[in-house]
């Protein structure tokens, strides 16, 4: 059964990843990523990770998405319209790039299987929210508070170049 | 029961798939959308790799990588809007000011 | 020990310290600059202490004494590698540090006087001393890479003084020139210092040169060919030597100073000092000999075509120093550092007479000016002049000692050194070492002698005999000759001094030969052959007396048939009859001296311009100037790939993501694979 | 849990985040106050006393293993609080002049120094990511701050979206390196490494990302446009104090993570790297006639020389590099100071190298703290950079990597010839026009005065024989050793 769930979300997620590139339309691209990442959550669950699948509908696909989207149209952003009407020696090449690393991780993956066997029994366990929350105010301190400042850091920031303020002070 | 190999291969692909994204797509919100996949995809090995190994780092790291995919879309997302303001375009191959 | 070292440290510390006080001062404070005699007294001081030091320093050693080392403090330590700010006092290094600051204390007197008028006189007194620092640091360093900073010194040195006058053009141009030819050398000498290092493990002297036989056979050759490029560069050889004539540019004073007496010779200093190594290898030894007398007798044939007076001292210069190169590679490394003395006295003064005269015309100018007649002339042209030696017998006389010194007529200092280094090359072919091509570079040396006599008188009797023939050339002229004028004080003395060593300088290296054929016992009055025996690895000297006799006859009948020859041509106002005479003879040939044989033209036609054109071509299409400012061959074909690489650069994200992917490729490729 | 333990290992960072946050409460109470500026120059001196005070102590773990202090990162918390120093001191004047002066701008700089030191402390691949990310997105707001204008929104996105790429493969290669390793903890991973494709894949990834960051080449596209978009005295500031962390942070990932060993053949990488770094950089910063876009890419060929100290892969090349940092901070920042005086005055685009003729004598203090910095640059001696390229050069050789070394020093040598260009300007030609230069503050020429004095001085002292600098380096010489930090 969780093979059969896993291929329908496996070809799910690769196939809204394809289509969010080749979409001409921005907005529909934009909502391909919300599926991709939806099946992505699902395939969080078939691996014991229940918390990330949450955070990841909630977060990513709630509040970042839905950014985007916003983003998207509040610019009126135009569609690419020139994409794929002929072809051009950079997809061409692109293309072969992508093979080409696609090609090497998979030959360096070689042999994973061998050395992680299966899921292991402790998951169950470790996935959830109270593990998680656990390990984040001892262990993970240091990074979790240090990304409270990064995302201060990113909203000031974010705000001083969004805004549209022009000062004047004296001349030198 | 299922190996890593297929979650490992299904981010690998992903992840190929944005690379190609943001080589061919000239539009900075989608090429932006494209990284957003690769970070996607990582994740993906990792909560696979955290899974099989039975120990939390992984989910951890993800965790983090999530926080930081919000920070990053925040001030993307402002940049993008102050590229558009000046240029009235994000389309990138009109964007090259600073060249040479 | 403990006062010696301090005595060094002054010698090396007091024109360092000349030169910042001139400069900081100079720079911040505007009112200190017009203060040019206390400025003038400063940059003195600070050489002529010195020289007193090393003349002390030379007093307390004899031919025997042991090189005494001074080390100041450990510069760079790392590991096994190690180098002092150490300095060596050696019979090599007192010698060079005598003429360096001797002839350069003259020179710094005699600046005053010339460069009275400069407004950059502060400047160009700072550059002066900063010089001296160099050029002691490149004779007294104990490693290579003192030496080799000393090498850089001078260079830089010696383009900012070049190009003293930046406002012109052609001097700037002619500073960059020389600048550039002289990178060529140094990357060269770079190289060699590595291999030096990467096989001995150290770059003192003393290292390297007790430790030869761990250099391979092809090493000792690589090594040796290395430097010799990079001396070809610093001395001006072919086919390095274009920048010379050029870097005449400069200030006269700077010419005499460093384009003649002292930095060019540093060539011929790095490859006595690394003697006994270059002695190991024949083939270098041959290489460096063909070289020289080569560049002897391809400078002396474009010297009789010049009419600039500078122009000719500076080929006679390239000339002088072919010769000395013929005397390394014939293994007469003493025979060389002798004509490096001699040559600085006598090159030293006629550099100085030269300037003296063009002092003189060009205040002739100035006067015509002020009385409101446009005439405009060259200075330097020896055409306006003639008749001179009426006007200005001190320079007139210096002048001629000089010349007659440079012609080698015996008995004054140009004879003796000559001699030694034609013998050392007829010794090199007959003798045990060397070959029969030696005989041939004999040949050449003993051509080049006779064009050296003749085109010297050339100049001599063109610029001081006859009469003034500024007026013939232009009416306005007539009777400008009122305004010639002897030069002051402060440059005469200078002048008077190295005639004198010119005069005498000569004794230092009697050949033995010439009171053992008397006494029939082995003699010593060479005292210079003495003196550096120790130091330099000579090659003994086998020829018979009765070939030596015949020999020195030889030089004196060739040198004093260029004198007549000379004479003959150019005593009485003849010099456009007897050019045109001799262009007539020679044809083809003439014209091919005149234009330098083309050399800066092949320079040109070869490797610049074709570059020039490519990258015309290939940037056109980008619509970008190309190789602008400074065109010469190796900076544009790097800047060439430069402005293609730029355009790498598109300034589309995409392909720099592109770029980056690849970069991915290749670093998982050299990982994983 | 110890905390104030921990806090006390981690005190310069928490002292910037803190003043960070203080910075934002008292530029929403009064607009550009001037307590912003003396808010971040107080805090930056106590972090910088604090750093100094942990200069001699040894390699400590804190932070349950996340965090390691003492010892290199010592040093490297120096050299970075020191760049911030230095780079505030300069730009509250160019950001007032150049009418882009916000107090959020300290802010960020100080957030960027607290990832920065995070970063370089990392004992974790989770704290290097966060580290990592603090100081880039922090660095990408700068990037756009004269966000008004074509460049310096262009400059941001470019560094923007390029950073986030390399975000992506740097992460999936810690992925890959989790997964070979089931680790995420740095000296754990050493212990753990091996030789399986997994763990060689993974660690190619994360060098990707690290060389992007110090932009080497072929992941140099961004800095030119981006060093030219930015804020002169900002661009000082992505040029040394990021470029500085991420080094020292590439340095204890190298030594502890990476041992060298058969088939772990990160030294080749970087080998090859170095030299594309050291001979494109140079080459192109030939044809340059901006002075920012010049140096751009002579920091891109800079950090192809702290790469060959790399590549060496020994102590002493660590310590190397450790050194070329610091010397690389002080000259950077005092070359592009004077540039950014001398662009800020008003006739002509004083950013284009011809536009500089005949200035240097015009402001002598300036005129020969430019000289002073770019022969520096250069590696003349006896200035700063050249005992930085002579100790790294020198560490390659010892490593016998000496055509690495001879490229090194050619390549080294071809450069003079572009900063000798900018002197020829500024001293042997015409001005074009007459100009009036303005009156620096004195806190500007003073900056300007002791950065050309440190490079003056550090160019002399490490080549002493007892100096306490090089005793200092050479003591962090073996960081390398695995078992230094325990696992916790």
């Amino acid at each position: 059964m969780t093979v059969y769930i896993f291929i329908v979300l496996a070809v799910l997620a690769i196939a809204s990843a394809l289509a969010m590139v080749i979409n001409k339309n921005v907005v529909n691209s934009a909502l391909f990523l919300v599926l991709n990442m939806v099946s992505l959550a699902g395939i969080y669950l078939l691996l014991n990770a229940q918390f990330l699948a949450i955070i990841q509908i909630l977060v990513y696909a709630g509040a970042i998405m839905v950014l985007f989207l916003f983003v998207i149209m509040l610019l009126n952003v135009e569609q690419e319209e020139k994409l794929f009407d002929k072809f051009r020696v950079k997809y061409f090449l692109a293309f072969l790039l992508g093979v080409a690393v696609t090609g090497q991780i998979f030959y360096s993956l070689a042999g994973v299987t061998d050395m992680l066997p299966e899921i292991s029994d402790k998951m169950a366990a470790v996935g959830t929210v109270e593990a998680v929350g656990d390990v984040l105010f001892t262990t993970y301190l240091l990074p979790f508070e240090l990304t409270a400042i990064l995302l201060t850091a990113a909203v000031v920031g974010a705000l001083m170049i969004a805004q549209h303020k022009i000062k004047r002070t004296e001349e030198i | 029961m299922l190996e890593i190999d297929w979650f490992l291969a299904v981010s690998a692909v992903m992840f190929t798939i944005g690379i190609i994204g943001v080589l061919i797509r000239r539009n900075a919100i989608v090429i932006f959308m494209c990284v957003e996949l690769m970070l996607n995809a990582v994740n993906l090995s990792l909560v696979s790799f955290a899974s099989y190994h039975g120990n939390i780092d992984g989910q951890i790291l993800v965790f983090f990588a999530l926080a930081v995919a919000a920070a990053e879309a925040v001030v993307g997302l402002a940049i993008i809007i102050a590229i558009y303001r000046n240029n009235l375009s994000v389309d990138v191959s009109k964007i090259n000011l600073l060249r040479w | 020990m403990e006062s010696a070292t301090a005595l060094l440290s002054l010698i090396i510390a007091l024109p360092l310290a000349g030169f910042l006080i001139n400069g900081i001062i100079g720079l911040f404070v505007e009112s200190f600059r017009t203060k040019k005699q206390l400025i003038g007294i400063i940059a003195n001081t600070a050489v002529f202490i010195p020289f007193v030091i090393a003349v002390y320093f030379f007093m307390n050693m004899n031919a025997g004494s042991e090189a005494v080392v001074f080390k100041l403090f450990t510069w760079i330590e790392a590991g096994s590698f190690s180098v002092d700010i150490a300095y060596r006092i050696d019979q090599l290094s007192i010698m060079m540090t005598l003429v360096v600051t001797g002839v350069g204390f003259l020179i710094h007197l005699y600046s005053m006087g010339y460069m009275a008028d400069d407004e950059g006189y502060w400047k160009f007194f700072a550059y002066l001393n900063l010089f001296i620092f160099a050029m002691l640091n490149l004779v007294l360093g104990n490693n290579l890479l003192l030496l080799f900073l000393g090498w850089e010194g001078v260079g830089v040195c010696s383009y900012l003084l070049i190009g003293f006058w930046y406002t012109d053009m052609a001097k700037s141009d002619a500073a960059k020139k020389a600048f550039i030819y002289n990178r060529v050398g140094d990357f060269a000498f770079l190289i060699a210092m590595f291999m030096v290092f990467q096989t001995v493990g150290s770059l003192n002297f003393d290292a390297i040169l007790g430790n030869l036989e761990a250099f391979s056979e092809e090493y000792i050759v690589a090594i040796g060919l290395l430097m010799f490029v990079g001396a070809t560069g610093k001395s001006a050889q072919i086919p390095l030597f274009v920048w010379l004539p050029d870097a005449m540019a400069g200030p006269t004073p700077v010419s005499a100073l460093i384009h003649a007496a002292t930095m060019v010779t540093s060539g011929i200093y790095l490859i006595s000092r690394m003697s006994p190594m270059y002695v190991l290898s024949p083939e270098v030894m041959l290489v460096v000999a063909v070289i020289g007398a080569l560049t002897a007798i391809v400078a002396a044939t474009i010297a009789i075509t010049q009419n600039d007076i500078k122009s000719v001292l500076a080929y006679s210069t390239v000339s002088q120093l072919g010769y000395m190169f013929l005397a390394l590679g014939a293994g007469g490394f003493t025979a060389a550092m002798f004509h490096v003395v001699t040559h600085a006295f006598f090159k030293a003064c006629l550099f100085l007479g030269s300037g003296s005269v063009i002092h003189t015309m060009h205040h002739v100018e100035h006067e015509l000016e002020h009385e409101g007649k446009d005439v405009h002339f060259d200075p330097q042209d020896m055409r306006n002049m003639g008749g001179l030696r009426k006007y200005m017998p001190s320079t007139y006389k210096t002048f001629l000692i000089s010349t007659i010194a440079i012609a080698g007529i015996p008995p004054l200092a140009g004879f003796f050194s000559k001699d030694e280094v034609l013998a050392m090359a007829a010794n090199a072919g007959a003798g045990e070492f060397g070959s029969y091509m030696y005989m041939a570079l004999w040949g050449v040396g003993i051509i080049t002698a006779f064009l050296t006599a003749f085109y010297m008188f050339r100049l001599t009797l063109t610029t001081f005999h006859g009469e003034f023939k500024l007026g013939k050339r232009f009416k306005e002229a007539i009777g400008a000759e009122k305004y010639l004028h002897e030069s002051p004080a402060t440059m005469t003395i200078p002048l008077w001094t190295l005639a004198g060593a010119a005069t005498v300088g000569g004794f230092l290296g009697v050949p033995n030969f010439i009171v053992e054929t008397f006494t029939h016992e082995e003699a010593h009055v060479n005292l210079l052959h003495n003196w550096l025996h120790h130091v330099t690895a000579d090659v003994e000297l086998t020829l018979s007396h009765a070939v030596e006799w015949g020999l020195m006859a030889t030089s004196i009948v060739i040198a004093v048939l260029g004198v007549v020859v000379a004479f003959r041509m150019y005593n009485n106002n003849q010099q456009q009859e007897s050019d045109a005479a001799i262009a007539k003879r020679f044809g083809g040939l003439y014209d091919l001296w005149k234009d330098k044989y083309n050399l800066d033209e092949v320079y040109e036609g070869l490797i610049v311009r074709p570059i020039v054109r490519v990258s015309d071509k290939v940037l056109a299409v980008f619509d970008m100037k190309v190789v602008d400012g400074f065109v010469n061959a190796t900076a544009g074909t790097v800047k060439l790939f430069g402005s293609l690489f730029r355009y790498v650069q598109t300034g589309v994200v995409s392909s720099y993501a592109l770029a980056f992917v690849i970069g991915v490729i290749v670093i998982l490729y050299l990982m994983v694979m | 849990m110890d905390y104030l333990g921990d806090i006390q290992a981690f005190l310069p960072g928490v002292i910037t985040a803190l003043a960070g946050l203080i910075v934002i409460v008292i530029e929403s109470l009064k607009k550009d106050s001037s307590a912003t500026f003396w808010v971040t120059v107080l805090s930056l001196v106590a972090a910088l006393f604090f750093s100094i005070q942990s200069l001699g102590t040894g390699l400590d773990t804190a932070f349950s293993g996340m965090l390691v202090h003492g010892g290199a990162v010592a040093f490297g918390n120096v050299i970075i609080v020191v760049a911030t120093l230095f780079c505030v001191f300069i730009s509250e004047d160019y950001l007032k002049g150049i009418n882009h002066y916000y107090g959020e701008t300290y802010a960020l700089i100080l957030f960027a120094t607290t990832g920065m030191m995070c970063l370089a402390g990392s004992n974790d691949l989770i704290t290097l990511f966060i580290g990592l990310e603090t100081m880039s997105i922090c660095l990408y707001v700068m990037a756009g701050l004269i966000k008004d204008e074509k460049s310096g929104a262009e400059a941001a996105l470019k560094y923007f979206l390029l950073g986030a790429f390399s975000t992506g493969f740097l992460l999936y290669g810690m992925a890959l390196i989790y997964g070979a390793t089931g680790t995420t903890n740095i000296s754990a991973i050493g212990a753990a490494a091996s030789t399986d494709l997994l763990f060689l894949a993974g660690a190619a990834l994360l060098l990707v990302g690290f060389l992007f960051k110090v932009s080497a080449v072929p992941f140099h596209m961004w800095t030119p446009d981006v060093y030219q978009g930015t804020p002169t005295t900002l661009t000082a500031y992505f040029a040394t104090a990021s470029k500085a962390a991420t080094f020292v942070a590439l340095i204890m990932v190298l030594s502890r993570a990476l041992p060298v060993m058969e088939g772990l053949n990160w030294q080749m990488v970087f080998s090859v790297i170095a030299i594309l770094t050291m001979v494109f950089g140079n080459i192109i910063a030939l044809v340059q006639d901006n002075l920012k876009r010049m140096l751009a890419y002579s920091s891109i060929a800079h950090a192809g020389y702290a790469l060959v100290g790399l590549a060496a892969g020994t102590p002493e090349g660590y310590s190397a590099v450790l050194f070329y940092m610091f010397a690389y901070t002080i000259m950077n920042i005092g070359a592009f100071g004077v540039i950014a005086y001398y662009e800020r005055n008003k006739g002509m685009d004083f950013s284009e190298v011809q536009n500089l003729a005949g200035l240097g004598f015009k402001k002598p203090v300036m005129g020969i703290a430019l000289s002073i910095f770019l022969f520096s640059l250069a590696g003349i001696p006896p200035l700063v950079g050249f005992a930085g390229k002579y100790y790294v050069f020198a560490a390659a050789i010892n490593a016998e990597m000496v055509t690495l070394a001879v490229i090194g020093v050619l390549a080294s040598a071809a450069s003079v010839y572009y900063y000798l260009r900018v002197m020829v300007y500024l001293y042997f030609r015409e001005e074009h026009k007459p100009v009036e230069l303005f009156n620096p503050t004195l806190l500007y020429k003073g900056t300007i005065i002791i950065l050309a004095i440190l490079t003056l001085y550090y160019g002399i002292e490490p080549i002493l024989p007892a100096s306490g600098l090089m005793e200092l380096l050479n003591s962090y010489g073996n960081l390398g050793a695995v078992t230094n930090v325990l696992i916790p």
